[in-house]
């Protein structure tokens, strides 16, 4: 059977920290880092890596276009 | 397994439009603005029309849009988006020609405008960022904020002395010019998607020839509001939604009947 | 005298409301004041300051170039003010997100680890306050109880429960500011 | 009652407007003087003196309602900044064509075009030369602090029933913006009883019917209207000109500013007398009428004039004319929402005025 | 080809711009103008040229339709009369920032307000001082015939790209009204391909996006602008002043005057000297630039200068700025839309200049 | 038997309203706009409110109101009498105010001002006179000509490039502010004394407070349509007519079902 | 049997001669005179006045306001 | 030689076309023309003037308050414009409709009756030209050939057809043509 496997990529610097990725992943792959970056935001995480289906609904809903999605089939 | 394996170009799926550049918007954190930006810039760049584009900005929170987008893009004054839309489109037929407005800019200042660019069927893309609110200006109450809204200039709620939330797409679909008109939102991933179908759909009406199309997102104003980016676009599904309910509402130059 | 301070940090901090509450304590003390905060679009998630002028006699430019005192509270801010301070001046800093630290030495630079000290004491509101206390530590140019009558001014009825509060945070301010060490 | 307050000079203006017994206030929302709008909202300026407060849909609106609600003889207001006074310009000649008085402020932002939202000085030439068509005035004062952004209130409201013509409180960013400590005034109840003759309230049986119009299709007709309205400014140019002067007494070098520059120029005079130049202020007030007269007075006892503005040179022309080239006047400005330092002012009037 | 007509001065300003290769006209009726969008239609100029003509919902439509297709690197017009024309201020000023150029014809009625439709020269100062808001100048060209009404749009179209700026013929109801015999000029075809760099035409590949704004939040940024706009107000000032002087190498009186004015002094001129008093003429044909110059040199050599326009004064103050002092200079004008006859104005020159 | 016997105040049974006073109405001959005037000054005078009304006029044809009718009446700029009546009424609430427009007036230049004040449901009469083109400055094309017809600045007929007859009491009617809307006619008998009614109605409203009151009169103008007063009726009735049915098209704040 | 008879006043010097009120007259009764007002207007009078019934058609569609309407019963 | 001419009557009596033919005859005769209507909306049913002038030289002011010929065409028009002649021009007027005749005695008066005749000719479109032919009579500034080439100028090319009618007219006009006896 196959897995899919999804893994996204956030560019911290640019992330606002609104948590509306997170609030619409819906297999709860992102979290908020407690760090700030230097516009002082919380940023997003891949909190649970191997959760991400990419399904590309984080980056989609991200006002700031600030994630990159990746999938990948994977024989198992 | 190795994310890295993952993260690798050829597996990619999503990635901000090449039509935007990277520049950081100036729209606060979780503002609907950004993912319609990113949505006429996917639109364009899926299209590849970038080269044939004319974008016409207006006076609101997306009055940068110039800044963000690798567009020809004219700056309209506050309200006269339609208008200068109108002159461009007139002497270049053959660009496809957007305006980008406000509540506030499109339903305030810009009535006539608009109405009177709808009326006469230019054939451009008109959108509508319609968060019930001045963004901008610091959250005063705009013509489509709600009954009872408490905005900068309405502390105690919007009351009926203060004039009525006005749908300002059912009053343009009621115009001969106008050919579609469509609702949509942007703050969950499925209105995302279909939210693009729609500006897609707005963008090959030009392609045709088809008159005006006119393309209406609710999204939240999360400062003016004062809520969170969560709270807002709750907020925004709970009491802007059933007062401006998705969808389309003129399809073909046809008004959709609403009893279906 | 005439005291020419810029209050500068991220929307939010509390930096306009620090300013009208020095700006009201001079009223209290019977000076000239004025306060003129950045203002429109810009201050959208980016910096926010203020510049506050206390002053025995008529106020002239409420725009200043250069200060006597500059009260900053992220790295931004630090950026673009450090080099405001007039020679011999005072820069007083809160560290917390500094990562470039002030390097001018013809000025006094102080620094007060506010937001530290205000989430220990779970007294994350009374942020600017612990600030100011700083602030007053290092130039006491008006009376703490006449900080507090500015406070009761500024604050609307029904926040005034929270004055005693702020008065500690005032306080722990005074305690806590040390001078700065390259 | 009178009382002591740290307020904004558009929060100071709001409740000026108030405690002045204003009856009605339409505007629509602009930076950098939104918080007048807001102030009312926020204060329920229609609970504590029955005032109307409308959000209109527009600046053309705006002015619009004033022009129908001041048609009424009432006390009527509206605020906006650079752009929006632009969008009134037909409604002011209107207004000034149709002789109502009311009360517009103009929170000056840099320019031309959407420009920014920092002080500006650049639409003197709007507010007193006309920037409507037609030949009319503006009765124009600048105030230079919060407490005059409350005093000219009633002031303007005054001089405007006075003349019957609208009234313009010209201020700019800074002022609008900055928090400074006022004296509010004793409130004036608000009048209940319009006595204005021209007044529409409805005809009543017995007096004749009264038409608040700006239009004669008669040039002879029009003419005659607009040597009225010409003999009407004539006489405010008489009687109500306002100026401050300061340390003019002595000097030889005078600036001549108004507004927020004003205040930056009183410091170039402390600054200048540091370093030995005898330097005055005269300060404008009103704009229109402008002091002409004590400018041309001056212009026979100094060596140079020095306007100082947030423009390229605007009010400059009004000191030359003034002064009718018996001396040296020159200007100096910053644009776009710059503000000048003291030192500039005073390194300008060396390098422009002294050292030539 | 060339052609000899007789036409209204509306009516010869259309021709004139279809024949000067006109790509868009944007306006909406307002006597003493409609002649102007009416000729358009009536000559289908659309099918002529490919010249797009719209009548737009309003006068600030009409405007922003302007700065749109102006946008485009097109050469665009609009007309209006007075009211019309204090509608686009807002518009105007955008344009002047925006440096977009265009041609805006003003044919000025009496005023204020609704006023008449008569001629009158009361929009001056709105014209030459900026009745917008912000530091800009428009170009102002002054017909005085119904010739020039057509000689002028190729010379208006051309100053406005030179210097990316908005042109404005001020001309007035009698001209806009009056036939005369105009020699048309051979047609210029119009620009099929658009060479300005700063014209929006969609990004093209491997070429910079191209941004028409005159937002600059930055107030250095928007100084450095004004600064920019400024040195280009100055370059129009040093080349490309216009004017006409007749009869002023032996004057004594000059009279100053533009458009139909000039045409009344002209013959005030003959009346005078047939009095025996030499009389002069100095026409400014640009109100911006004005010839500030010319006038200065002959404030050298003459005894007085009297300033004629139908308005109760305004292009004296830019008369007497030039003249700074030197010799006397006053105003005379009539109003609301009555024309001064020549005699009236030889009075004039004698009761206010050489009598006093 | 001697005409003088009828001819007495006893046997009277129409006579000019003494609202209005003896000079010449401007209008040219037959035009609709002077019926209008008429029915003003009737219902005014039947309601017995001269001493209450505060009218205000527009720029058209019918800008020197003020000169017939023995009322109190502000001027307004043209498109701008909505903005003016509410001002007026704003802050002298217990007055009756109308505004009396055309359709160049009300429906081009003052969009925005109109359907700003219908939609907060401003406690006025609007007056809406709608002929179908600029009647005062010489006959040019109006946002309600309609298409094909001749204007001066439609030479060879309105088409669609130039925009479509706009209905603007059909797009005043979906504004939540608008109480009353209603279609009339002036042209036969029969329709001015229905008209009358519609106008009395319409007046009637503002003493109860209902918010706003819109009422359209389809007229002729005949100089502007370069016929005869008699066949410019006619017209009206063969095209006018049919594009602008008549009829009430909102009562009591209710759209009026057409099926009926 | 009650006849109604009905007149009309025309108040010459107004009347623009539009002939709406004859066009609209049930009766005929009205007609256009042949001289002019010194305003060059044909005016209405009544051409056949016997036939006047008094029912204020012409006065409701004059738009000058020209017209005064008179109506008495008559017992024959 | 310069002549400055008012027309006026009411509207539809081709007062302004009559003034147009003139200017174009004019123009065709290669002098400097002006021709100025009275404009608005007070034309609408009111009477309609125009005024034209005809000169060797560069011409001055378009507006005038005296001229050299009037050319009148109903009462309204008599009372507003015979003071306008100077002393010593021309007026000339139809007396169709004339209830108070001209007055001065300063001034040369004529009569033509061309409402009477143009109705007795069934040409009453061509009533204007008649009035222009009694006027050409009485000053022959322009030469006929060069009226009927303004005529072809000056009206559509659809409408040439009817030049031959307007020439007899204005042949007509100057047969009638007569001086008024007080
Ligand atoms: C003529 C004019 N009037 C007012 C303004 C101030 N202004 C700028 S944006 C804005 C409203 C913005 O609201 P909206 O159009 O809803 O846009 P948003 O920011 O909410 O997206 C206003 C009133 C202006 N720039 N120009
Ligand atoms: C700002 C402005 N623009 C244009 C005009 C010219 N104008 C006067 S009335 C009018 C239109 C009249 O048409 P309408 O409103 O339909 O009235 P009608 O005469 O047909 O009754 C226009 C365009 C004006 N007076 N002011
Ligand atoms: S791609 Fe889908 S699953 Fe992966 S993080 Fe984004 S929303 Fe969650
Ligand atoms: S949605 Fe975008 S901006 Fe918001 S938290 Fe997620 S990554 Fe950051
Ligand atoms: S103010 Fe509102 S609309 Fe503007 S960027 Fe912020 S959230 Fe978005
Ligand atoms: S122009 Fe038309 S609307 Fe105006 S008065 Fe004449 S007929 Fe009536
Ligand atoms: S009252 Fe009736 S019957 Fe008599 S003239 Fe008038 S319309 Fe005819
Ligand atoms: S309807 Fe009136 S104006 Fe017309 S002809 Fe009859 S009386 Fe005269
Ligand atoms: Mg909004
Ligand atoms: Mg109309």
């Amino acid at each position: 059977m196959a897995k899919i496997r999804g893994a996204i990529v956030v560019d911290t610097e640019r992330c606002k920290g609104c948590e509306l990725c997170m609030y619409n992943c819906p297999t709860q792959t992102i979290g908020m880092e407690h760090k700030v970056n230097s516009k002082g935001y919380h940023y997003a995480y891949m909190e649970n890596p191997e959760a991400c289906i990419g399904c590309t609904n984080c980056a989609v809903v991200c006002p700031d276009g600030v994630i990159t999605v990746y999938k990948k089939k994977f024989e198992q | 397994m190795d994310i890295n394996e993952i993260i690798k170009e050829e597996n990619l799926v999503y990635r901000k439009s090449a039509v935007l550049n990277d520049k950081v918007f100036n729209f606060c954190p979780g503002c609907g603005h950004g993912v319609v930006q990113k949505l006429i810039a996917e639109v364009v760049e899926e299209m590849n029309i970038e080269s044939e584009v004319i974008g016409v900005g207006s006076v609101g929170c997306s009055v940068l849009v110039y800044e963000f987008m690798e567009l020809d893009v004219v700056s309209a004054a506050h309200g006269r988006a339609a208008a200068v839309a109108t002159g461009i489109k007139r002497v270049m037929p053959d660009k496809y020609v957007f305006s980008l407005q406000g509540d506030g800019d499109l339903a305030a200042i810009g009535t006539s405008e608009s109405i009177h660019a709808c009326n006469r069927g230019e054939n451009i893309t008109m959108i509508f960022i319609n968060n019930g609110i001045y963004g901008m200006t610091g959250g005063q109450m705009a013509p489509t904020s709600l009954h009872g809204m408490k905005t900068a200039t309405s502390p105690y709620g919007r009351n009926e002395a203060m004039g009525h939330p006005i749908r300002m797409s059912d009053v343009v679909a009621q115009l001969e010019g106008t050919y579609y008109v469509t609702r949509q939102a942007v703050h969950t991933p499925a209105m995302v998607r279909k939210a693009k179908k729609a500006l897609r759909q707005a963008f090959e009406n030009q392609k045709l020839n088809k008159g005006l199309s006119f393309v209406e997102f609710v999204t939240n104003c999360n400062s003016g509001w004062k809520l969170s980016p969560i709270k807002a676009n709750q907020w925004l599904d709970q009491h802007m939604l059933p007062f401006y309910p998705l969808g389309d509402i003129k399809t073909e130059g046809v008004i959709v009947t609403k009893d279906k | 005298m005439t005291e020419e301070i810029i209050i500068a940090g991220f929307g939010g901090q509390g930096v306009l409301s620090m300013g009208k509450i020095l700006a009201y304590s001079g009223i209290m003390q019977d000076m000239e004041v004025c306060w003129m905060p950045s203002y429109g679009p810009e201050m959208r998630g980016g910096t926010a300051n203020v510049t506050v002028i206390l002053s025995d006699e008529r106020i002239s430019s409420p725009i200043l170039n250069e200060f006597d005192t500059a009260i900053i509270l992220n790295q931004q801010s630090l950026d673009k003010f450090e080099h405001s301070v007039k020679p011999g001046g005072l820069l007083l800093f809160d560290n917390n997100g500094i990562t470039r630290m002030p390097q001018r030495n013809d000025i006094q630079i102080y620094c007060v680890e506010a937001a530290a000290e205000a989430s220990q004491l779970s007294m994350e509101k009374a942020f600017n306050m612990i600030v100011l206390g700083a602030y007053l530590k290092l130039k006491p140019i008006v009376e703490l109880d006449n900080v507090i009558k500015g406070l009761e001014k500024s604050l609307p009825e029904r926040h005034h429960h929270t004055i005693g509060t702020n008065r500690d945070a005032i306080v722990r301010g005074m305690e806590i500011v040390q001078q700065y060490q390259f | 009652m009178a009382e002591l307050r740290l307020m904004k000079g558009n929060e100071a203006i709001a409740e000026a407007a108030i405690r002045a017994g204003a009856d009605g206030y339409f505007g629509y929302p602009i930076t950098p003087q939104s918080e007048v709008l807001e102030y009312f909202m926020a204060e329920n300026a229609t609970e504590r003196t029955g005032m109307v407060v409308l959000q209109a849909e527009s600046e053309v609106a705006s002015i619009y309602m004033v022009y129908g609600a001041a048609s009424t003889g009432k006390k009527i207001m509206t605020s906006s900044s650079s752009p929006g006074i632009s969008l009134m310009q037909e409604g002011l000649s209107y207004l000034a064509g149709a002789e109502l008085p009311c009360l517009v402020l103009n929170v000056v932002r840099g320019g031309p075009g959407l420009g920014d939202i920092q002080p500006s000085q650049g639409d003197y030439f709007q507010s007193v030369k006309g920037g409507g068509h037609g030949d009319y005035k503006l009765i124009v004062l600048a105030p230079s602090s919060v407490q005059e952004m409350s005093d000219f209130v009633p002031l303007a409201f005054d001089l405007a029933f006075k003349y019957r013509n609208p009234a313009l409180i010209l201020a700019d960013g800074a002022i609008g913006q900055m928090m400074e400590k006022v004296d509010l005034f004793e409130p004036i109840p608000r009048k209940t009883e319009i006595t204005e003759p021209w007044a529409v309230k409805g005809k009543q049986p017995g007096e004749p019917k009264r038409t608040i119009t700006s239009l004669d299709l008669d040039p002879y007709g029009m003419e005659k209207h607009n040597e009225h309205l010409q003999a009407k400014y004539r006489a405010m140019e008489e009687n109500d000109v306002r100026y401050e002067a300061i340390q003019c007494d002595d000097a030889e070098y005078i600036f001549v500013a108004y507004g927020v520059s004003a205040r930056i120029c009183q410091k170039a005079v402390q600054l200048a007398r540091e370093k030995g130049i005898k330097a005055g202020l005269l300060r404008p007030i009103t704009l229109f009428p402008f002091p002409k007269k004590q400018l041309a007075e001056l212009a026979d006892r100094v060596k140079g004039f020095l306007a100082v503005e947030l423009s390229a040179g605007q009010m400059v022309e009004d000191v030359r004319l003034a002064v009718n080239g018996k001396v040296k006047v020159e200007h100096f400005g910053r644009m776009g929402g710059i503000v000048h330092s003291p030192f500039e002012v005073v390194a300008a009037l060396e390098s422009k005025i002294i050292n030539v």
